[in-house]
C-alpha cells in the first residue's frame, strides 16, 4: 500500500492562472479560497446585522438613505417588518453555514491538515476542488435569493414550518425559502465532499511517526469536526427534501392538517411540524460544534505555541473533543423543552446537554494550566486566543441556565439566548478564524500580518463584543422576546430603548474595526515583511516547509518524519525552547533504518 | 488536461442558468398593448345604475377592538363591522358595480393618479373600490399601529406588506383583471377589503348617500353589466346602448334568497 | 522573535476590573432581574436562576482572575527563555473534571425536581380550564362557558365573525365565548390553558407568571399554573409566527373569580 | 535521548496507526467510498425515522398487503408477490455482484466482466419493476398529495423513499457501466489492482440493503 501513499507526488504540469487560482487542486490555495469566500460572506452578513441593529435602535425611524441601500426592501426609509426577518435570517444562515463552517474547517481544514500531517495533497484533490466550488455555488443560489420578488428567506435560520412552507404565511417564504433549501442542499453535498477528504487524509496519509496521538490539537479538533458534519448533514438533508417536497408539491410531511393562512383553509393533510424541529435540531446541535470544534482545537494549539510550553493535558483535551462531540448528537431536544415535546424527553435531554459543561470545563481548566507560569508572547493570534477562551467560558456558563429545562421555560427565545450563542458558537468561532489567520498568514502567504493593525483590531473587537452581547443577557432575563422587530409593542421591553441603542453604536463600531483587519489582511499580503519559514519558533511540520510559503507538493524534497508529539516547547532536554516534530535529536540513523 | 474542469464548468453553467431562470421572471411582467380605442363624446352613452335592497338587514356585528389598545384608543363610541349597510332611501352601499363584458380587445388609457386605500381607525377607507390593471394602489397607513395589507389575489400576485408606521405609504399595481380581490390585515383580523381590477374604467361603487352608479362615456354597444356585493354575490344584465342613449338599470339584492 | 506585550496584560486586568464594575452598577442601578413575579411554581423557577447565577457567577469570575492575572504575570521576554515544563498532571484533572459533574448533577437533579412539578402532575378537576388559538397575529381566548366543556371545532367554519370555526350546532359550543387578546384567569386557583394554533406555530409567553409554551398546529399543547397576583400582565408571541410576531399583544387579567365569573357572563351576553 | 524513547518511536514506525502507510491496509478511495456510505446511511436513516413518526402517529395507515396487489399478466390479485420478487433480483444481483469482485480478484477479466454484467441486468430489472410499480401506484389514484387509501403521507413517503432509493440504484448502474467497461478495456488489470470493481461492489450492498430495510418497514412491517 505505499504506493497509496504517494499520491502526493504531485506531477508539476504547467501551471495556468485557471490551474493555479480558480480550479486549483492544491489544498492550500483552496483553502485560501474558502477563507477569502468566508470574508466576503462575513462582511455580507455583517452588514445585515447592522441594518437589524438600526432598527432595533431606532424603530419607526424614517431614514431615507436606507431605501437608497436597501431599494424595495425599506420603502420610504422604512424597513418593514417582513424584510427586517428576512435580514435576520440571511444574517444567521450566512454567518452559521457560510462564515463560520466554511470559513472555519473549509479554510483550515484544507490548508491545515496535509501541512500537520505530513502529507503532500488531499487524498482526493479533485474532489476537494469540487467542494470548493459546489459551495460557491450554494453560495451564488443564496446571494440570488435577495433579488427575487419576495425577498429572501425570512422564517428564521431554522425555518420551522409551517411559517417557511407556506408563501401566505409570511412573503418570503414565496421563491426565497426554495433559493434558500436548494443552497443548503448544495451546500450539504460540498460539506460531504470536504469531510471525505479530511477525514481520510488524516487517516491514511500521515507521515512516518505521525501517529494519531501525535497531531496537532488543530487537526484533531477538524478531524473529528469532519465526522459530526459527515453524520448531522445528511439528516439537514433528508428534512430538506421533505421540506421542498412540501413547499413545492403540496406534499404534508410537516404541515397538519387544517391550517387557516391569509384567509383561505389549506388543503394539507396530516404532517408534523415538530418533526421538522427534531430533524434540523438533530443536525443543528451537531453544526454547532462543527463549527466551534476547529475554532477550540485553534485556540489550543495557539495558545501552547505563545506561552510556550506543551499544551496541558493534550489527552484529556482530545478526550474532551471526542466527548463533546458524542455528547453533541443526543442533545438536540434541549432547543423544544417548550415545543410541545414529551416533557419527560425533556428530562432525557437535560442531563445529557448539561453533561457536556464538563468537557468543556475540561478545556478551559487545561488552557488556564497552559498559560501558567508559562512565557507569553501577545502576538494578536494569542490574544484572539485568550479572547476566545474569555468568550467561552461567558458562553458557556449561560448555556447551563439554558440546559436546564426548568430555567429554560422562561429564558428559551429571550434575548438570553441570543447572547449566548453568540458568545459561545458566534464570537468564539470567530475568534478562532481570527487566531488562525493571524498565526499561519505567514504560512500562506510568506509575509508577515502588522503586528500592532493586530492587536488594535484585537482590542476593539474584544472589547466590543462584550459591549454588544453582554447586556443581552440583561433584557433576556427580563423576558425580552428575540426576533422582535421593534421593542415598541410593550412597556417593559421599552425601558431597554437605550440599552438597544447602546447596543447598536457598540455594534457599529465593533464592525467598522474589522476594517483594520481587512487593510491588515490584504495590505500585508502585498506590502507585509517577508516571513522567516518558522517566524513563532512553532513545532508543527508545517513550519517546516522548504520557503515560508510552500508550492503544490508542500515539501520540496522528502517528507519529514515525526519523532515525538505536537507542542513539545520548552522541554526540559531541548537546548531552545521548542522542539520541532521532525526534530531527529536522539533519534539518529533512526530514519535510515527503515 | 482539459476534462479537470469538466465538472466545475458544469456547476458554473448550472449557475448561469439560473441567474438567467431568475431573470425570465421579470420581464413576464411586459404586456403588449391592444388598440387604443378613441371614444366620441358626441355619441357617447350612459348607463345608470341603481342597487336595491330587499328584506331586512342582518344586524351589525360589534367590533371588539379591545385586542388592540391603541386601536381601541381611536374610538370613542362603539365600532361596527359594517358589511350590509342599507341608505335610507332603500338602496345598498358597498356594491361594486361595472362592465363585465362587450369591451373586449380594447384599451383605455391608464390614469397617472393612483387609488388609495387608507387604514384609518384601524378599518380600512375604502372598503370596496376598483382600479385599473397598471393603475397604482397607494397604501397609506393613517394609524400609529403596525397593519399589514395581504392581498390575495388568485390571478395576480400575491403580496404582504408590513407597515410599522404612521403615515408610511407603499404602493404595487395589479397586471391582470381580477374582480374581486380580497385585502386583509393579519395584525387585526376585522379588517377586510375589497378591489376591483379592470382594464377599463367603466366601473363604481355604491355610497351610503346614494345607491346610484353612473357609467358614462361608454361607448355604444352591447354590454353586460354586472354589480358585486362581498355578502350577496354578484348579480349581471345584458343592455344594449345606442348612440347618445341613456338607460337606467336597476339590481335588487335580497337578504333572503326567496 | 519580539513581541510587547506589558500592556496587553494589564488591558485584560483593566478590563475584568472596570467590566465588573460598570455589571455591578448596571445591575443596583436598573434591576434588570425577571419581571415581577405572580405565579406558584415560577417561585421555583426564579430560586434555580439565582442559584445557578451565583455558582456560575463565582466560576465565571475564579476563571476570568485566573485568566486575567496569568496573562498579567507571565509574559515572556520573547528571547527564547524556557517556561516552566509541565505537559499534564492526571491528579488535578480528574479533580477539575469530577468537581464540575458533581455540582452539575446536584443542579439538574433539584432542576428536575420542580420540571416533574410543573409538567408531571395532572392539574386539579377543578381547574380553571381556557383555550388559546393563536393565529396571525392575534390570540383567540376561548372560555368554556358554564357547561366546562369546549364545543367543537371545525377549521372549515372559520369565518371572520367565527375565528376558531366553532361549530354552533354543538350543544358544548353554545355557552363558549371568544374573545380576542384577553386572558382572564381566577387569583390563587390552578389554571389550565390548552394552545392550539389556526396557521403557523406560536408560543405563548407570559414572562410574569414564568409560563412559556408553544401553540403548534395540528395539535394542543398544554401547561398548568396558579396565578398569585391581581392585575394585569402581559402575554407575548415567543417563536417567530410572521411580520406582525413582535406586536401579537395579548393582555392577561388576574382577578378573584367572583368578579371574573361576572366579566363571562357580560361576555356570553355580548356574544 | 533515552533508550525508551527510541525503542518506542521504532514500534510506532513499524504500527499499522504508526503514519506513512494506510491503516488496515485500506486505500483512501475505499475508506471514502466506507465513509460515504455510512454519511448516507443517515440520510436514509432520517427519512426512515420520519416515516415510522408518520406511520405511528397516522390514526390509520393502509394496509400494504391490500395496496401493492399488481402482477404483470396474472388476472387476480396477488400481495407482495411483485415486491418480493423485486427484492429477490435485486439480492441476487448482490450475489452476483459478490461474484463479479471476487472473479476481479483472480485477475480473472472474461468472469468479472460476465458477472459485472448480470449485476447490470439484475439491477436494470429492478429499477423496470420500480417503473412500473410506481406506474401503477399513480394509475390507481396515488400521488404526492393523496391517494385512495387514506392519508397522503403514505403514498408521499413511499413517493419519496423508493424515489430516492431508485436514484441510488440508477446511479449505481451508471457507475458499474463506467467500472464494467474499464474492464473490458484492461483498465485494471494495466494498473495491477481490481479494487475500483470492489469500490462499486461496496456501494451496490449498501442499496441493496438499504431496500431490505425499506421493504421490510414500508412493505412488510
Amino acid at each position: 500500500m505505499a504506493s497509496e501513499h504517494a499520491v502526493g507526488t504531485v506531477e508539476h504540469h504547467k501551471e495556468t492562472f485557471i490551474s493555479k487560482y480558480v480550479f486549483s487542486y492544491d489544498h492550500k490555495m483552496i483553502g485560501k479560497q474558502y477563507m477569502i469566500t468566508a470574508l466576503v460572506w462575513a462582511l455580507i452578513g455583517m452588514a445585515l446585522s447592522w441594518i437589524m441593529r438600526i432598527q432595533l435602535a431606532y424603530p419607526a425611524e424614517q431614514m431615507p438613505w436606507l431605501e437608497t441601500v436597501l431599494g424595495r426592501y425599506a420603502e420610504g426609509g422604512i424597513l418593514a417588518p417582513e424584510y427586517y426577518l428576512a435580514m435576520m435570517t440571511m444574517h444567521g444562515t450566512i454567518m452559521v453555514f457560510f462564515v463560520l463552517t466554511a470559513g472555519l474547517i473549509g479554510t483550515f481544514g484544507n490548508f491545515l491538515i496535509p501541512l500537520q500531517i505530513g502529507a503532500r495533497d488531499m487524498a482526493f484533490p479533485f474532489i476537494n476542488m469540487l467542494s470548493y466550488w459546489t459551495f460557491f455555488l450554494a453560495s451564488v443560489i443564496m446571494l440570488l435569493s435577495f433579488f427575487v420578488e419576495s425577498g429572501p428567506a425570512a422564517a428564521g435560520w431554522t425555518v420551522y414550518p409551517p411559517l417557511s412552507a407556506i408563501a401566505a404565511a409570511i412573503p418570503g417564504s414565496g421563491a426565497g425559502q426554495t433559493l434558500w433549501l436548494l443552497s443548503i442542499g448544495v451546500f450539504i453535498v460540498s460539506s460531504l465532499f470536504g469531510s471525505l477528504n479530511y477525514i481520510v487524509t488524516v487517516l491514511n496519509m500521515r507521515t512516518k511517526g505521525m501517529t494519531m496521538g501525535r497531531m496537532p490539537l488543530t487537526v484533531w479538533a477538524i478531524f473529528i469536526a469532519a465526522i459530526l458534519g459527515l453524520l448531522a448533514f445528511p439528516v439537514l438533508l433528508s428534512g430538506a427534501i421533505m421540506l421542498l417536497l412540501d413547499k413545492n408539491l403540496a406534499t404534508s410531511f410537516f404541515i397538519p392538517a387544517g391550517l387557516y393562512i391569509g384567509g383561505e383553509l389549506l388543503s394539507y393533510e396530516g404532517g408534523s411540524p415538530i418533526l421538522w424541529q427534531h430533524i434540523f435540531w438533530f443536525f443543528g446541535h451537531p453544526e454547532v460544534y462543527i463549527v466551534a470544534l476547529p475554532a477550540l482545537g485553534i485556540c489550543s494549539e495557539v495558545i501552547a505555541t505563545y506561552a510556550r510550553k506543551p499544551l496541558f493535558g493534550y489527552k484529556a483535551m482530545v478526550a474532551s473533543l471526542l466527548a463533546i462531540a458524542f455528547l453533541s448528537f443526543i442533545v438536540w431536544g434541549h432547543h423544544m423543552f417548550v415545543s410541545g415535546m414529551n416533557p419527560f424527553l425533556g428530562s432525557v435531554f437535560v442531563l445529557t446537554t448539561i453533561l457536556i459543561a464538563v468537557p468543556s470545563a475540561v478545556k478551559v481548566f487545561n488552557w488556564l494550566a497552559t498559560l501558567w507560569r508559562g512565557k507569553l508572547h501577545f502576538t494578536p493570534a494569542m490574544l484572539f486566543a485568550i479572547g476566545l477562551v474569555s468568550l467561552f467560558i461567558t458562553g458557556g456558563l449561560t448555556g447551563i441556565f439554558l440546559g436546564n429545562a426548568p430555567i429554560d421555560i422562561q429564558l428559551h427565545d429571550t434575548y438570553f439566548v441570543v447572547a449566548h450563542f453568540h458568545f459561545v458558537m458566534g464570537a468564539a468561532a470567530l475568534f478562532g478564524i481570527f487566531a488562525g489567520i493571524y498565526h499561519w498568514f505567514p504560512k500562506m502567504y510568506g509575509r508577515m500580518m502588522n503586528n500592532t493593525m493586530g492587536k488594535l483590531h484585537f482590542w476593539l473587537t474584544f472589547i466590543g463584543i462584550y459591549l454588544i452581547f453582554f447586556p443581552m443577557h440583561f433584557m433576556g432575563t427580563t423576558g425580552v422576546p428575540r426576533r422582535y422587530y421593534a421593542f415598541t409593542e410593550f412597556e417593559y421591553t421599552m425601558q431597554y430603548g437605550g440599552m438597544n441603542e447602546f447596543i447598536t453604536i457598540a455594534a457599529l463600531i465593533t464592525g467598522a474595526a474589522q476594517i483594520i483587519f481587512l487593510i491588515n489582511f490584504f495590505g500585508s499580503m502585498y506590502l507585509g515583511k517577508k516571513a522567516e519559514r518558522n517566524p513563532w519558533n512553532a513545532t508543527s511540520l508545517e513550519w517546516t516547509t522548504d520557503d515560508p510559503m510552500p508550492g503544490h507538493g508542500n515539501w520540496k524534497g522528502e517528507i519529514p518524519m515525526v519523532y515525538r508529539g505536537p507542542h513539545q516547547f520548552s522541554t526540559p532536554e531541548g537546548k531552545e525552547d521548542y522542539v520541532m516534530q521532525s526534530d531527529n535529536t536522539g533519534f539518529e540513523g533512526l530514519e535510515r533504518e527503515n | 488536461m482539459k476534462t479537470r474542469y469538466l465538472v466545475p464548468m458544469i456547476l458554473l453553467a448550472a449557475f448561469l442558468f439560473a441567474a438567467c431562470g431568475n431573470g425570465e421572471e421579470d420581464r413576464r411582467a411586459d404586456r403588449r398593448p391592444a388598440e387604443a380605442v378613441e371614444i366620441d363624446p358626441a355619441t357617447a352613452a350612459t348607463a345608470v345604475t341603481t342597487v336595491h335592497f330587499e328584506g331586512t338587514a342582518p344586524d351589525p356585528q360589534r367590533i371588539s377592538m379591545a385586542a388592540d389598545r391603541s386601536c381601541q384608543e381611536l374610538h370613542t363610541e362603539p365600532v361596527y363591522d359594517r358589511v350590509v349597510i342599507v341608505n335610507e332611501d332603500g338602496t345598498l352601499a358597498n356594491v361594486f358595480v361595472y362592465v363585465k363584458e362587450g369591451l373586449e380587445g380594447k384599451s383605455f388609457p391608464v390614469p397617472g393618479e393612483g387609488a388609495v386605500l387608507d387604514q384609518v381607525g384601524c378599518m380600512y377607507t375604502p372598503r370596496v373600490f376598483g382600479l385599473q390593471v397598471g393603475q397604482e394602489l397607494i397604501m397609506r397607513n393613517s394609524d400609529a399601529t403596525l397593519h399589514n395589507v395581504h392581498a390575495s389575489p388568485t390571478a395576480n400576485r400575491e403580496f404582504n406588506i408590513g407597515q410599522p408606521v404612521q403615515g408610511m405609504e407603499n404602493t404595487r399595481t395589479f397586471n391582470q383583471e381580477e374582480v374581486m380581490i380580497p385585502f386583509k390585515c393579519d395584525v387585526h383580523p376585522w379588517m377586510s377589503a375589497y378591489a376591483g381590477v379592470l382594464p377599463h374604467p367603466y366601473f363604481g361603487v355604491t355610497g351610503e348617500d346614494n345607491g346610484t352608479v353612473v357609467l358614462d362615456n361608454l361607448p355604444p354597444g352591447e354590454y353586460v353589466i354586472a354589480a358585486w356585493h362581498e355578502e350577496y354575490g354578484e348579480q349581471t344584465q345584458r343592455i344594449t346602448l345606442g348612440e347618445s342613449e341613456r338607460q337606467e338599470l336597476t339590481f335588487t339584492f335580497r337578504s333572503d334568497p326567496a | 522573535m519580539k513581541t510587547s506585550g506589558r500592556l496587553d496584560g494589564l488591558l485584560f486586568v483593566l478590563f475584568f476590573i472596570i467590566g465588573l464594575i460598570a455589571c455591578i452598577w448596571y445591575l443596583i442601578r436598573h434591576d434588570p432581574g425577571f419581571l415581577p413575579l405572580a405565579s406558584e411554581h415560577g417561585g421555583f423557577i426564579d430560586n434555580l436562576f439565582v442559584v445557578t447565577l451565583i455558582i456560575t457567577g463565582i466560576v465565571f469570575i475564579l476563571t476570568h482572575v485566573l485568566l486575567v492575572f496569568f496573562t498579567f504575570r507571565y509574559k515572556g521576554n520573547g528571547n527564547g527563555e524556557k517556561a516552566f515544563w509541565y505537559p499534564d498532571n492526571k491528579k488535578l484533572e480528574i479533580i477539575w473534571t469530577i468537581v464540575p459533574a458533581v455540582i452539575i448533577v446536584a443542579l439538574i437533579v433539584w432542576g428536575q425536581v420542580g420540571w416533574a412539578k410543573i409538567f408531571h402532575t395532572n392539574p386539579p378537576d377543578d381547574a380553571f380550564v381556557v383555550e388559546i388559538v393563536g393565529e396571525q397575529f392575534a390570540w383567540n381566548i376561548r372560555y368554556p362557558g358554564e357547561d366546562g366543556e369546549f364545543g367543537r371545532t371545525n377549521p372549515e367554519l372559520i369565518t371572520r365573525t367565527n375565528p376558531i370555526g366553532l361549530d354552533r350546532t354543538d350543544p358544548a359550543a353554545e355557552d363558549d365565548i371568544v374573545v380576542l387578546n384577553e386572558l382572564r384567569v381566577p387569583l390563587d386557583h390552578p389554571v389550565l390553558l390548552k394552545l392550539r394554533s389556526k396557521d403557523v406555530i406560536h408560543s405563548v409567553f407570559l414572562p410574569n407568571f414564568r409560563v412559556k409554551m408553544d401553540a403548534v398546529p395540528g395539535m394542543t399543547t398544554t401547561f398548568s399554573f396558579k396565578p398569585t397576583v391581581e392585575g394585569e400582565f402581559d402575554l407575548l408571541c415567543a417563536e417567530l409566527c410572521g411580520l406582525g410576531h413582535y406586536r401579537m399583544r395579548g393582555y392577561v387579567v388576574v382577578q378573584p373569580m367572583e368578579e371574573l365569573e361576572v366579566w363571562l357572563s357580560e361576555q356570553r351576553e355580548m356574544n | 535521548m533515552n533508550h525508551d524513547a527510541v525503542l518506542e518511536q521504532k514500534k510506532i514506525m513499524e504500527s499499522e496507526w504508526g503514519g506513512g502507510k494506510a491503516p488496515f491496509g485500506v486505500s483512501w478511495r475505499k475508506y471514502m467510498m466506507w465513509i460515504f456510505i455510512v454519511s448516507d446511511a443517515f440520510t436514509f436513516g432520517a427519512f426512515l425515522a420520519a416515516y415510522g413518526l408518520f406511520r405511528v402517529t397516522s390514526e390509520a395507515w393502509p394496509n400494504t398487503y391490500e395496496v401493492f396487489t399488481a402482477f404483470p399478466l396474472i388476472p387476480f390479485e396477488a400481495p407482495m408477490l411483485f415486491v418480493a420478487m423485486m427484492t429477490f433480483i435485486l439480492i441476487c444481483s448482490s450475489f452476483t455482484m459478490a461474484l463479479a469482485v471476487s472473479a476481479s480478484y483472480k485477475n480473472d477479466r472474461a468472469n468479472a466482466l460476465k458477472f459485472l454484467g448480470l449485476t447490470i441486468l439484475g439491477g436494470s430489472i429492478f429499477l423496470l419493476c420500480q417503473v412500473y410499480e410506481w406506474y401503477h401506484f399513480i394509475h390507481d389514484g396515488a400521488s404526492l398529495t393523496g391517494n385512495p387509501w387514506g392519508t397522503p403521507l403514505f403514498s408521499a413517503s413511499f413517493f419519496m423513499i423508493t424515489g430516492f432509493h431508485g436514484l441510488h440504484v440508477l446511479s449505481g448502474l451508471i457507475l458499474l457501466t463506467i467500472t464494467a467497461l474499464k474492464v473490458k478495456r484492461g483498465f485494471y488489470e494495466r494498473r495491477g489492482s481490481y479494487e475500483g470493481v470492489e469500490i462499486v461492489g461496496l456501494y451496490w450492498h449498501f442499496v441493496d440493503l438499504v431496500w431490505v430495510f425499506v421493504f421490510t418497514f414500508f412493505y412488510l412491517l
